[in-house]
């Protein structure tokens, strides 16, 4: 019964992702340069002939719903086409990005959670108090500060003055694990490789710090105000009544309801973080999927950039799906697939 | 009354003098209480004293904002330049009164177009529900399934650099926040009793939507919206540091960040002087939308 | 004296288009036009963007760049001046130019072509299809502890004489967000290449100072100015132990030269061979090169071919040999990611590369790591935290940066890049020479290069390199003159004037 | 009893809310498209200036019925016919005080919109409002008030004032006082009498409180299940309950100085309107079941000797 | 009903209850005794916003956020509940007073299951708390198939269900006193009666205690003793449900009860005049005073405390004073 509801729901994401599919597709074609033209860069004397064979060669020369029935029909047989810039296959890249970018991704939303959820019950708790206005001031500092800036000040602090931390990247050489799953840190721990493990958790502070000051932001205030609503409630007051403890009312009964709306933006926050994170993969050299995907535009490279954008809408959509999931959970009278 | 003037007229000259009367005095009621609200009045202030800034700018400043000394490049703040010059020996002050301006607008303007589009299709989408609301919802959630950035870096190459074609950019994902907010307060409001009430009046749809739904969901909009204002000026930031945006020679306090952040290592006040100014903003718009939330409607419960 | 033209022209109003990188500039240049009356303004756009519009003739001024692989006017006046060619962006257009250029690549004799290239400098320059520009220097940066290194003119790394204090492993990072592969015969990037071709080594390489000189062959002869006979070294091993012979070096030309030749794809180098027509063993150690026609830069070009192992490629295939490149560079491939860093270590029974390019020998170092470090303050930063021992691509206005710094060097050299400002020749004003002249007059180039290039540019008379074949060293560039371009403009019917202070 | 035509009749007046189980669980699980059948075949009348109690359980259908009444909700079959004709005319009041005033629009506007709607000129409407306020006992003082400012005996007089501007022949009153303090519902149900007694107005008196319903209807329909099961004079209803569910509904009031030790006990809790059983829909709660409840619907019975008292029962049927 | 013992489970002196809202103290509990022998059903009755929920609250030391016990004092079965704090107060609440609110469906967790909150409440207080015991609760206040029911989610329950498992839950801990705050206001006619008849029988069965607050003086006449009158923070009149219903004294007693619709056509129905006293006003008077037909200046000036009547305890100025004789005569217009 349950497992229908989440299949169904599951299943109301594929006209979604035909959407991203085909927006995707027109919006790159709609883009003026031509990506043959860009591959060649600075080649002289390179002959019409050179650039019509190559052209042909990407099917770049066929009508545009033909480009577009044939590029449906590869990705539904599993194949995300040819990247023109980087000569490789789509699909290996992504499988190369994708790993990079879901650790620090997690990573972040760890950090914001860590930081987000018990400033959100205390200050909830403390409502009006000195503890809640400064972080609320806080708050605003991490949605009001760019995530490079940020990004090069803890590199300043932490790598260059303190030395504490590395600048970038995501492991030092030789510490890099064998290759299990692409998740550096995952990896380490299967291969039980302690100094890599280290290293690549020493690699992630600062970017995680830096992606996910925004997040915990919003989180924060999220956690808060929610929080404020359910403190609120006839059924805290009653667990209360009931001679429960001060601090499990306000875990067990207040801040497990109070966390839907947190996973609603938790789950967009992650969201936005597997695909708007270009700008601290740029500055930390963290080789993921929003370098990849900048990087795919800025060359045209069509089935790139189609294929991240499906693989970000998969990652959305399935983000998405747990969360609805999440919410049942939380509150068993919702239905599936039923929006808060 | 006016000779000639038909008595409806006059009527209507007397509700309409009446109405403008009360709501100053209702206008004048909500700023009294949010005058007790101590750091939504400090808020104000700082809001004000940039705004007036901004639009003061050329009279305080002697500079002028693309006015190049480049032999007084990096010159600390303190000298002759009170918040130092840039590397391109820009007096960083001025610019900073200048990018006020355009940054300013850039908020303002986005978050206006986002809630107006995101608002009209929400309340829409909300009220009829049926294949329009099932179309929309799917295009936003399309629209969210799709990486923001893209879409900007691509529309500000599609439509070439330039203050609006910024705006577009920086819209086109800004409405869905809104258009959900929308959307979900009318699905609220709509089988409230009042409303009901209207349809039994036999109002028509078009006044039900604006003038007895509107008024009742315009506010959580608002107060998003003033929380919004921040993130897009800081987006405009981050389309600066991929190389594209508004026109250099008009300063924004993003492109200002994003100049500097590369010389922090031997002239940090190009990027932290637009830093902190812009952190300052934000969080005094915020505090007075916070504060105009609790006079106005102190059982919203956004963030 | 010309009788001074009524000051009632229009006002001549401007839109200067150029990428972020040169933004600084576009704004330093819109501003001196500004002040002798111009309207002038700047825009950044994205690269690709610009170009289609410049290319459908919609805009007025763009700040473009290109560079030169063989130090020759080759890849670069004929792309950029001749008409109708690929990188023509100004549209311009002389039958002399043309008619020059075309003798010139044929010529097969080098004080003929440099008379060619010098009468092609003197109408470019009074033609002025662009604001002729800079030569900006490479430059990097790097760690005190490093020796033997210098930058070099064509902006790659070249690892084989370097040391580091205290260490056998040199870390760099490059200002790159990736390499497009470890293939040599798949890329068409200089990045690419910069790491590729300390793992391989091709027939010929270049001297400090651009001449071509022999590497992994002997010798070579030119018995008539189409076929070229290459004598190759014996005694060479790739890095799996793999004898280096002409097969080798026939099978690495083919599978370029072949349609579909590698892994289902042609080769993106096709285009820079030329009018390459077959390459044929003679013998174990001689290859005879045929051309279509004459082509004097045949030998730079092969700089850029290195050399693969025909037995290790046909075995893994090209997908495997991408994986697992095998070379006869000074290092072999130790591992990596593309777009993440890429570990080399020394190949010890290394031949010793070129003789004529001491020291020769296997490497002095052991180990290389290349980091994509894409943002230049990180490099910047990592060098000062001496997580890196070389910063590539050292934007020069952050050379400042690392002034103060005892522990990092910032070194440069004159690069091969041209640096201009191009006209839409096709559309008024510009298809005015006066209004052209002008404005190579009203930019003060010198302040621009000494402020914002920190001193690291070189201004040029012309869209010529200095550091490439046939550069005329007496053309003297445009003279910052707003006196001289205010008249200028007025003669051609603008209303201008100089700033009244 | 003479005939004469009513100012409002439902003619097998039903209304259903279907829900689409998704696709999957359709396919999968073989869920069916629910149907509550929340009113479902009406047929009741209003005389004019009458006050027609409607009684039952929460989610027997009363305020559907009423909001089909008015024309809030299309009927799904069957008719409602005002004097004869089919244009709804009516108006409503609501039992929320709270959620039934636009907190965002001054007592001025709220009953310019009606005033309006009727097509009073802009320059009466002041003196209208004004009068429309005292008759429902409020100030003019209270005009450009809002919503909030009042409390909620002001507000259900607000309700009334901008139901009554349309100057309606029928008003439905869906709980119009079970949200008020006693003290205030009496000030309420007042009022409403005053009204009737002066314009003539007839109410659909929509309640779950028998004794207010008892105090103010001259006729009561029992409601069960989206069907009426009884309807009789106020005072034959009381007296003489007829349908097991009355009677139970009846015995469970808590009155003053009754000890409430004489209740009949319902079975079970109520049933839902989704898919209701065949047969009398009071079948599974009833004391008195017989095997024809569950093969056929009741028919109505007029009881003997008390005239306009209709029940819905095969007990009465079998009995008569 | 069961008759009362003598033992005072619940007493409350001199009770004050004040919210220190932003716009000024709301004084909504002002100087309440009360007190609740065991056994015995007390019924306090009031209009909206009198103070009952507050004075209750404050038995449970539940106040929200602003509201604060100003003055008076508390016992509950000999224990000063205003001196207790951490595990006391834990082992009071739910423990010896247990508590049922309004609205059933708010007032449980929607998280968590029907089983797993009835457990909470006896593990906190140390009782063991198996399955069998859960059933057996269930079963007590008539829960059919208690089993599947242990796991279910509170939206899968009627209301008067949910009723039922909130009653369960206050019942097992074994309580003195059973506070319940309008238990079914919120519920049909026939499930308020069956809500009822379950109480009563706790009463009966185990002796526990019940305060029963509600709007509806019909229900109180039918449930309780006792009553309590409450207006504006203050008890008007108290006595035993007989008297007080039958022959009220206050004025306000009088008019709540001319409200009341009484199945007898043609009674008018007598509302009180004017609104509900505004508690954030200070009242050096009687609150009632505004609304009252026999009052006399000098209501205003000074508060009647607590009068006895003999078989009750009335407050009010008029009260004894010769005029207060129509009062007699209006003695009859309490209900039969
Ligand atoms: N808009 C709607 N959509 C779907 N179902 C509805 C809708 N309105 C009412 N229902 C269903 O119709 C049935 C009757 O509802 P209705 O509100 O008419 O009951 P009611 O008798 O007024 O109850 P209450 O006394 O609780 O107000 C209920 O089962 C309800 O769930
Ligand atoms: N959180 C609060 N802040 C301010 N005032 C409050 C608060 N809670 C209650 N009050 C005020 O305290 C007074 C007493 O409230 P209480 O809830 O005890 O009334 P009640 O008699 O239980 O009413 P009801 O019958 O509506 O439940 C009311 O006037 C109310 O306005
Ligand atoms: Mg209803
Ligand atoms: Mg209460």
């Amino acid at each position: 019964m349950r497992g229908v509801k989440i299949l169904e729901r599951a299943l109301a994401a594929l006209p979604i992702m035909l959407g991203v599919c085909i927006v995707v597709f027109l919006f790159m074609r709609l883009l003026p340069g031509d990506p043959v033209d860009i591959m060649l860069g600075e080649a002289s004397n390179v002959t019409q002939e050179e650039i019509d064979a190559l052209r042909s060669q990407f099917n770049l020369d066929d009508p545009l719903h033909v480009q577009l029935a044939s590029y449906l029909m590869r990705v539904l047989k599993g194949d995300l086409g040819y990247s023109i810039s980087r000569s490789s296959n789509v699909g290996k890249l992504l499988l190369e990005a994708l790993p990079a970018t879901v650790e620090l991704a997690l990573a972040a939303i760890l950090i914001a959670l860590a930081v987000a959820v018990p400033l959100g019950i205390i200050t909830a708790v403390k409502h009006k108090s000195l503890i809640d206005r400064s972080s609320m001031a806080c708050s605003f500092l991490g949605i009001s500060m760019p995530a490079f800036w940020l990004g090069i000040v803890l590199i300043l602090i932490f790598s260059v003055h303190l030395k504490w931390l590395p600048t970038s990247g995501r492991a030092t050489y030789g510490l890099v694990p064998s290759h299990v799953t692409g998740f550096y840190v995952l990896d380490s721990i299967l291969t039980g490789n302690l100094p890599a493990l280290k290293d690549s958790l020493r690699h992630l502070v600062l970017p995680s710090i830096a992606l996910g000051a925004a997040p915990a932001a919003v989180i924060t205030r999220i956690i808060r105000s929610s929080m404020l609503e359910t403190l609120r409630k006839d059924y805290v007051t009653y667990a209360r009544a009931k001679g429960v403890a001060e601090w499990a009312v306000i875990i067990k009964h207040a801040f497990r309801n109070a966390l839907i709306p947190a996973v609603t933006v938790t789950g967009l926050e992650i969201g936005g973080l597997l695909g708007g994170n270009m700008v601290v993969e740029t500055i930390f050299g963290w080789p993921g999927m929003g370098r990849l995907v900048v990087d795919g535009i800025f060359s045209r490279d069509y089935s790139l950039v189609q294929g991240a954008v499906m693989v970000y809408g998969l990652t959305f959509v399935t983000v998405n799906l747990i969360a609805d999931i999440l919410y049942t959970w939380l509150n068993p009278k919702l239905v599936v697939g039923e929006k808060v | 009354m006016i000779r000639g003037e038909s008595t409806q007229a006059s009527v209507r000259r007397r509700l309409m003098r009446l109405r403008l009367r009360l709501w100053a005095e209702s206008a004048g009621a909500t700023l009294k209480r949010l005058g007790r609200n101590k750091s939504a009045v400090a808020g104000a202030v700082v809001v004000t004293a940039i705004v007036l800034a901004a639009v003061l700018a050329p009279l305080i400043s002697p500079y002028s904002p693309d006015k190049m000394n480049l032999n007084d490049r990096f010159s600390p703040p303190g000298g002759e330049y009170v918040l130092g010059a840039d590397h391109l020996g820009r007096d960083v002050l001025t610019r900073i009164l200048h990018g006020a301006r355009v940054s300013i607008l850039v908020g303002l303007i986005t978050v206006a177009i986002s809630i107006f589009t995101g608002g009209v299709l929400g309340v829409l989408a909300g009220y009829y529900g049926g294949t329009l609301d099932t179309f929309m919802s799917r295009l936003t959630e399309v629209l969210l399934a799709f990486p923001y950035l893209i879409f900007a870096i691509g529309a500000m190459a599609m439509l070439g650099p330039g203050f609006w074609n910024l705006v577009w950019a920086l819209c086109f994902k800004g409405w869905v926040e809104f258009f959900r907010l929308a959307r979900a307060g009318v699905l609220a409001e709509k089988t409230k009793e009042y409303v009901e009430a209207a349809k039994v009046l036999g109002r028509s749809d078009l006044e039900i939507m604006g003038f007895e739904i509107l008024p009742n969901i315009v506010n959580p909009l608002l107060v998003v919206g003033t929380l919004r204002m921040g993130t897009m000026m800081v987006m405009e930031a981050s389309l600066s540091f991929l190389g594209i945006g508004i026109p250099p020679r008009i300063p924004t306090w993003g492109s200002m960040i994003q100049d500097g952040y590369r010389f922090i290592l031997n002239a940090w006040w190009l990027s932290t002087f637009p830093g902190i100014i812009l952190v300052a903003l934000v969080l005094s718009v915020n505090l007075v939308g916070e504060g105009l939330r609790e006079v106005l409607d102190p059982d919203l419960q956004t963030f | 004296a010309p009788k001074e033209p009524a000051v009632t022209g229009e006002t001549l109003s401007i839109v200067i288009d150029c990428e972020a990188n040169r933004k600084d500039e576009a704004e330093a240049v819109a501003s001196q036009l500004r002040n002798i009356g111009i309207q002038a303004e700047a825009r950044t756009w994205e690269w690709s963007a610009m170009k289609a519009e410049f290319m459908e003739g919609n805009r007025q001024l763009y700040m473009t760049d290109w560079g030169s692989s063989y130090f020759d006017p080759f890849d670069l006046a004929i792309p950029k001046l001749a008409t109708g060619e690929r990188g023509n962006y100004s549209f311009y257009s002389n039958p002399e130019v043309d008619d020059l250029l075309s003798q010139a690549t044929s010529a097969t004799d080098d004080e003929t072509r440099k008379a060619l290239y010098f009468e092609v400098q003197d109408i470019i320059y009074k033609d002025c299809p662009w604001v002729f520009g800079y030569c900006l220097e490479e430059t990097a940066a790097a760690s005190t502890k490093v020796g033997g290194w210098r930058v070099s003119m064509d902006s790659r790394i070249n690892l084989h004489d370097v040391t580091v204090e205290g260490t056998g492993t040199i870390k760099i990072g490059l200002g790159i967000d990736k390499i497009v592969t470890m293939d040599p015969g798949n890329y068409r990037d200089r990045d690419t290449e910069t790491v590729i071709r300390n793992v391989f080594d091709a027939l010929v390489t270049r001297t400090w100072d651009g001449e071509v000189i022999p590497e992994i062959a002997e010798s070579w002869e030119t018995p008539d100015p189409t076929t070229y006979v290459f004598k190759i070294r014996e005694g060479i091993k790739f890095h799996n132990g793999e004898a280096l012979d002409a097969d080798d070096v026939v099978f690495t030309f083919e599978r370029i030269l072949q349609e579909n030749g590698i892994g289902g794809q042609t080769s993106p180098r096709l285009g820079l061979l030329g009018p390459l027509a077959s390459v044929v063993k003679n013998d174990d150690y001689t290859v005879t090169f045929t051309l279509e026609n004459p082509f004097p830069v045949f030998p730079q070009a092969l700089c850029h071919f290195q050399i693969v192992p025909k037995d290790y490629v046909t075995e893994v295939g090209d997908a495997g040999f991408a994986e697992k490149p095998v070379g006869a560079g000074p290092f072999m491939f130790k591992e990596g990611r593309l777009d993440d860093q890429v570990v080399l270590t020394r190949f010890e029974d290394y031949y010793g590369g070129a003789p004529d390019l001491p020291p020769v020998g296997p490497a002095r170092i052991d180990t290389v790591v290349f980091r994509m470090m894409p943002d230049p303050a990180t490099r910047v930063a990592a060098l000062k935290a001496g997580e890196i021992h070389i910063a590539d691509k050292l934007p020069p206005d952050m050379a400042d940066s690392l002034s103060g710094d005892p522990n990092a060097k910032v070194e440069s050299v004159p690069g091969t890049r041209t640096y201009g400002i191009e006209f839409c020749l096709t559309k008024p004003p510009f298809d005015d020479v006066k209004v052209r002249q002008a404005l190579n007059h009203a930019i003060d180039w010198d302040t621009i290069i000494a402020t914002i290039y920190g001193g690291k540019a070189t201004r040029l008379s012309t869209a010529f390199i200095p550091s490439g074949f046939g550069y005329n060293h007496d053309l003297k560039p445009y003279e910052y003159d707003p006196a001289k371009a205010v008249e200028l403009l007025r003669e051609a019917g603008f209303n201008v004037s100089l700033p009244t202070e | 009893m003479k005939e004469r035509t009513p100012l409002v009749k439902t003619i097998g007046l039903k209304r259903y809310f279907y829900s689409r189980p998704g696709f999957l669980a359709r396919c999968l699980l073989g869920e069916k498209e629910r149907t509550t059948k929340a009113v479902d075949g009406v047929d009741i009348y209003i005389e004019e200036g009458e006050t027609l109690g409607l009684v039952g359980e929460s989610g027997c259908g009363k305020s559907t019925l009423g909001r089909v009444i008015v024309g809030l909700y299309a009927p799904t079959a069957g008719q409602v016919l005002y004097e004869g004709k089919t244009e709804p005319n009516g108006q409503m009041i609501f039992q929320n005080p709270y959620a039934s005033l636009n907190p965002r629009h001054t007592v001025r506007q709220i009953l310019g919109v009606s005033l309006e709607k009727r097509g009073v000129p802009l320059e009466e409407r002041e003196d209208e409002s004004v009068k429309l306020l005292e008759r429902v006992g409020l100030t003019p003082l209270h005009l450009d008030q809002y919503p909030r400012q009042f409390s909620g005996g002001q507000r259900q007089r607000i309700g009334v004032a901008r139901a009554l501007a349309m100057r309606p022949r029928l008003i439905v009153a869906d709980e119009p006082v079970s949200a008020l303090d006693v003290s205030v519902q009496a000030q309420i149900l007042n009022l409403l009498e005053g009204l009737q007694a002066e314009t003539g107005v007839s109410f659909l008196l929509i309640s779950h409180d028998l004794a207010v319903v008892h105090h103010a209807s001259h006729r009561v329909a029992v409601m069960y299940l989206g069907k009426i099961v009884e309807t009789a004079p106020t005072e034959s209803l009381f007296e003489n309950p007829s349908h097991p569910y009355t009677q139970a509904l009846l015995s469970a009031i808590p009155r003053l100085g009754a000890t409430g030790e004489s209740r009949i006990r319902l079975q079970g809790t109520v049933p839902s309107a989704v898919d209701p059983p065949p047969g009398c829909r009071f079948q599974t709660r009833c004391a008195h079941k017989m095997d024809i409840c569950a093969e056929m619907e009741p028919l109505p019975v007029e009881i003997r000797g008390d005239p306009g008292h209709v029940v819905w029962c095969h007990l009465r049927a079998s009995k008569s | 009903m069961a008759a009362p013992g003598d033992k005072e489970v619940l007493s409350i002196k001199g009770l004050q209850v004040c919210y220190r809202t932003d716009r000024g103290p709301v004084r909504a509990v002002r100087g309440v005794d009360l007190s609740v022998r065991e056994g015995e059903i007390v019924g306090l009755v009031g209009e909206s916003g009198c103070g009952k929920s507050a004075t209750l609250l404050s038995v449970m030391r539940l106040l929200p956020f602003p509201g604060e016990i100003v003055a008076g004092s508390i016992e509950v079965d000999g224990t000063d509940v205003l001196a207790l704090n951490g595990k006391g107060l834990q082992a009071l609440r739910g423990g010896t007073v247990a508590m049922v609110f309004q609205d059933p469906m708010s007032t449980l967790n929607p998280a968590h299951q029907i089983g797993a909150q009835m457990k909470e409440a006896l593990r906190v207080h140390g009782l063991p708390s198996t399955r069998s015991v859960l059933v057996d609760l269930l079963k007590e206040v008539g829960i059919p198939s208690p089993e599947t029911v242990l796991g279910y989610y509170p939206h899968q329950l009627s209301g008067g269900m949910q009723q039922r498992v909130m009653i369960a839950i206050s019942l097992s801990c074994r309580p003195k006193l059973i506070l319940a705050d309008e238990p079914t206001t919120a519920l049909d006619v026939t499930i308020e009666a069956q809500i009822l008849d379950l109480l009563r029988q706790i009463n009966r069965d185990r002796g526990t205690a019940i305060v029963l607050v509600t709007h509806n003086l019909a229900v109180a006449s039918q449930f309780c003793h006792r009553i309590a009158v409450m207006y504006a923070g203050q008890i008007v009149e108290e006595g035993s449900v007989k008297d007080v219903l039958s022959r009220p004294l206050h004025p306000y007693t009088r008019g709540l009860i001319g409200c009341i619709p009484r199945f007898r056509k043609g009674v008018p129905l007598t509302p009180i005049r004017g609104q509900v006293a505004d508690l954030s006003e200070n009242h050096e008077g009687c609150a009632f005073y505004p609304r009252c037909d026999k009052a006399v200046p000098g209501c205003l000036e000074t508060l009647e405390s607590l009068l006895d009547a003999g078989d009750r305890m009335v407050r009010c100025h008029r009260y004894g004073v010769p005029e207060y004789g129509d009062v007699a005569a209006a003695q009859d217009s309490g209900c039969s």
